[in-house]
């Protein structure tokens, strides 16, 4: 889950990481107080999950509150990547001296947390590894021992000579560890830790995303969802427990197993198909999780045809049957339903189908191929 | 015959006594797997379906019935925990069905499994099955296993059980069938699976069954081009997968250029591995590799 | 450092462990306003750092409010060991079904805190562990890792068959392995954790000892000490950062390290003398260190005669010599000293004794030889 | 010639700028030893007394001095911490000399310190010294040391200087002396000093000095009987100690039964280790040693 910069800010000076200071607003009025507040030239940032913010217009500079009032309300309601911007982030325009880049991420190689730390910072850090990866510092850190002083000190002294500064910055590196582990993160990163011409040494930016796996026990970091920021299609499938992307095409997909979503996705393509979704109704699938899915896909009005692809093993292929019978009864379904099912309770579940007269292939080959001929015939 | 789980594989199941557990037990019984203890906190002393007895710690089963692989199917918040009792009960194989367990208590529980020497297959995966001896551990349906030399390794569970049904539908049976999980922190990895397979004197050809995400079939196909002689055939699932979003599984994700279905394509082609455009091209690759090399895969 | 009675409750209730009700008293009216809040029959317990305060009077049960001031008064002000008592602990009566025994101690053979546990509590663990050692289950605790669940489980399995039971143990396990962990304790114990007659299990008396080397960092910690409930020569010691014990004998001793100190006070002993203490003024020993332990050994009636035990090797031996004469120029000292010096500036020493007529030694077993005639002579 | 110091030790002292440290860095030098580097965090690129450069890290200091044997003086809250910076730059042999590490600090490094493959000494020890060689790693004063052939291992600081004064006037030159520590939690204990004695082929003869506390010396009496060949000479302080009182040294306490002088006379006792009354009576027993066993300790 990724987090807002505002909520990533809160996360990370609650360990204690020293920051400027900053306030969310949602509306102009909100900001301009926050701007007054501060004093001085602020900086209003939209508060979205997209990359690119500052060459979509969603980064300004505001002199004073009547200007900050005015930014905002450019900022407030605009959409960056198709996502409306609901809230901004009010900051003071700093004056830096040096910026830096400081991240931690969950490592799959090394299958713990590991350091990232570049003194070349405040630019895409992406494009710093893909370019100069020399100029990123890594560090795993091990999970049985935590960090160590001396690796945050080494870790301090790639980015300063200054002693103050680097106690400093082995401090935030101690501290960023620590909110990555607390809360279960992913990612955590501060791009750009700055400092600033008097010698302070504060994160200027962050970012934190969270695992979804925490989320079960972690109701404080449930609550940092923000539905808003989200594609709606996606935020109902979340709610409904699917786990569902949306796409561009016109083949809806319902499948069991992320595996063969994406597999099946892969096979639409290949016999000419766009999909609309991945969505993955997991293993043990209800009839209400398919008529939940059918719900969310019709309402994608670029869906020209749906492909069931259903595998059983644990999954009950007369569940899924069920499902597909009652939410047709439940509402129209407009565009022409593939399905394909095999496995557990396969005789039952075609059964149920043809009974209301709904055919069901065994060979997922052959309802891919069918369902991309009907999507095409449709557009 | 096979890797990893045989006739001598002597299970204990984490969670019997609940939802996941028990219906995985039954089925797990009725394929033909020795089970012979399962663990419950509290219910140590009942006996499951009349057979098997139930104790509170897996280090009770172990001394009571030298149990020596365990199956894990309790809660995502208690899983990782499991892991480490079967580690420290001395059970050198572990293999945990549970999905959805946070990465950070994976992170935490490997350093100590490895410092016990333990196997761990897994989380988030199906499990594995050696239909020759009948032996299944996890949840891959053991109607859609048919004996043979053919060994599988892959990330996924449904799609396993695609390309596994293609399979035995053209009398290509399996050694084993391993479902290494679609997590990002996983116990056992490609690279391990297709040692073993390459070691494994009753199989003759692999197939692998990647996905977007991380670096795992990088590393195995350069493994491969080293150290297996082997015909391998394998498989990338989400290759039209977008960038940045979670495909289901945890470790499905293409992190920035890292991760991509191509960059995995590249470098199996590049290992020399039959490439997988369909699951149904499984049986025409294996059979096309089988008689380049002599046909390996009909000797039985 | 021993905790008080009391003062263990607090650190373990602060980590969430439960506990009958309770609280401690300095004067027989707290003890019976406490009495009356609690109801019903109490027990008051001196709080002195003494074994064995039961059979020495110090544990008496108050069937109500009068009763347990009556009690405290007979209880405030005697004295157990040599120690006065200054605080008694009022505490329910309570109706216990079982007592079991659940200790951690800072094991030096595994290097790791070791659990003990026996459901044969409310005893003395020593003789249980001397007598029945297979009546007390042991479980070191990696501290790399910590004390996993089910450890935790295992050690409460020992305990309980009742699962509600066994549950709430396994959380207390955890929860003492936390105050032992956070506060680094040498001993962390309840004896016994007990069931009451309804199934609850609670803690009904606790101990716990800390590293003295934590009270360095730790001064929430350092402030628990008791220098009321110290011998008073030991805990003017401490506060001039002296290591000193008090013994019977008439032979004080002043030695540079603690194995030779104790190596000093043996040939004491053996050439027929008495030690009257241990006392290590360390390696770095100033003048005023000398002045302080003089001091504190001159107090002590039964001291007939002083030795000077000093080998120099990071200790500057003409220090100590300056801290001799400083010393008896600042006070008189009536007892005959014998000055052994050795190794660093072991001339410029010689030079500073002469020159104030004192002799000095530089054999140990000459020395020590000397002293104990001189405090026989004197007896 | 010696056991774990010698003519080959290069040695980065942490700490070298501090009042301690700094103190016997000059000391160390003056004896002999090679002391290549020094590390004070924050003061790397100066040069202690022109000769001794200074880094920030010990990665650092090993990387560009190759460094191979650390010293502490950190104070005793960052002490734990720098035994495992020097254990982590991949430093063998690490030299503790700090007093008053909290035992909670020791207990969690000691795991990192094994799984590196470290030797420590100490912490709360005086280190050690090979007089054949000139190389000081603590704070032993080399004027009371000569070369020789007995071994010396002891839990004292002073204590070990008496003893080792006596050996030196009497013409008993020493192979190494190692002071193992006064805490309850240590690095190196009597078995791996006595283990390295009894292999070293320049040392014909062992003193160990222990004290009251704990059983390693009950250990290492176990030892004695069944692996040490050399003549072993012992010492126990605190035979007059009372019951349950810390002496000083945080090791150093009786608690019930256990850890007491008596116990630990009667297993020298018992592994025919010759027992010193009074520390004078090293010599004596030595000669004896030496004659019985042909006269071991006069080799050269």
């Amino acid at each position: 889950m990724n987090l807002h910069e505002y909520q990533a800010r809160t996360l990370l000076k609650a360990v204690g990481i020293p920051m400027f200071d900053g306030d969310v607003a949602s509306t102009p009025t909100e900001a301009e107080a926050i701007a007054r507040r501060i004093g001085g030239t602020v900086v209003i940032k939209a508060q979205v999950h997209a990359g690119g913010r500052g060459k979509a217009g969603g980064v300004k500079l505001a002199r004073n509150p009547a200007e900050a009032a005015d930014e905002a309300a450019q900022i407030l309601g605009m959409t960056i990547k198709g996502l409306t911007v609901h809230k901004v982030l009010v900051v003071p325009a700093a004056e830096i001296a040096t910026e830096s880049y400081v991240g931690l991420i969950m490592d799959r190689e090394t299958q713990r947390p590991l350091f990232m730390v570049s003194s070349a910072g405040g630019v895409d850090i992406e494009e710093v590894a893909a370019k100069t990866p020399e100029k990123i510092v890594r560090l795993p850190v091990d999970p049985t021992y935590g960090l160590f002083p001396h690796q945050a000190l080494s870790l301090a002294f790639v980015l300063y000579r200054d002693f103050a500064q680097v106690k400093a910055a082995a401090g935030i590196m101690e501290q960023l560890h620590r909110a990555f582990v607390d809360n279960g993160a992913s990612l955590a990163e501060i791009n750009p830790l700055v400092t600033t011409p008097d010698g302070r040494v504060l994160a200027l930016d962050a970012k934190v995303v969270i695992d979804d796996n925490e989320l079960f026990w972690r109701p404080d970091l449930g609550v940092l969802r923000d539905d808003s920021a989200e594609e709606p299609s996606e935020a109902a499938a979340r709610r409904a427990n699917l786990s569902f992307i949306k796409l561009d095409g016109d083949v809806g997909c319902v499948v069991n197993g992320a595996g063969l979503a994406m597999a099946t996705m892969d096979l639409v393509k290949y016999y000419g198909g766009e999909p609309a979704n991945f969505l993955d109704i997991g293993g043990s699938s209800s009839p209400e999780k398919v008529i939940n899915a059918l719900k969310i896909i019709t309402a994608d009005p670029h869906v020209k045809a749906i492909l069931f692809n259903i595998f059983g093993g644990i999954t009950r292929t007369d569940d899924v049957a069920n499902g597909i019978v009652a939410a047709t009864r439940q509402f129209k379904v407009n565009v022409p339903v593939v399905i394909r099912l095999t496995g557990t309770n396969e005789a039952e579940a075609i059964r149920i189908l043809n009974e209301v007269g709904m055919p069901a292939l065994s060979d997922m080959d052959e309802a891919v191929q069918r369902v991309v001929q009907l999507a095409r015939a449709a557009a | 015959m096979s890797i990893f789980a045989d006739a001598a594989t002597r299970l204990v199941i984490q969670g019997i006594t609940g939802r996941e557990g028990s219906f995985h037990a039954r089925q797990m019984i009725e394929y033909g797997t020795k089970v012979v203890a399962g663990v419950t906190p509290g219910k140590g002393g009942q006996t499951f379906e009349a057979t098997v007895p139930v104790f509170n710690t897996v280090a009770d089963a172990v001394r009571e019935t030298g149990a020596n692989t365990a199956v894990i199917y309790v809660p995502p918040m208690g899983a990782a925990a499991a892991v480490i009792e079967s580690a420290d009960a001395g059970i050198p194989l572990v293999v945990c069905i549970t999905e959805g367990i946070p990465v950070m208590h994976m992170s935490r529980a490997m350093p100590f499994v490895r410092s016990r020497g333990v196997r761990l297959i897994g989380p988030n995966c199906p499990g594995l099955i050696t239909p020759g001896t009948r032996t299944k551990v996890g949840i891959i349906p053991g109607n859609i296993c048919t004996a043979g030399r053919v060994g599988l390794v892959s990330r996924s569970g449904t799609l396993t059980y695609e390309v596994v049904n293609h399979l035995t539908r053209n009398g290509l049976g399996q050694s084993t069938c391993v479902g290494i999980g679609g997590d990002p922190i996983i116990g056992t990895n490609f690279i391990d699976c297709l040692a073993a397979f390459q070691d494994d004197p009753d199989t003759d050809a692999i197939v692998m069954i990647g996905e977007i995400g991380g670096t795992d079939e990088q590393n195995a196909a350069a493994f491969v081009k080293e150290q297996v002689t082997k015909p391998v055939v394998g498989f990338i699932a989400g290759q039209t997968a977008p960038k940045g979003r979670r495909m289901g599984h945890a470790g499905a994700i293409i992190s920035g250029s890292s991760g991509t279905a191509e960059e995995k394509l590249a470098a199996f082609e590049a290992a020399g591995i039959a490439i997988m455009r369909r699951p149904a091209d499984v049986v025409g690759l294996l059979q096309r590799k089988a008689q380049s090399t002599k046909g390996v895969t009909s000797r039985k």
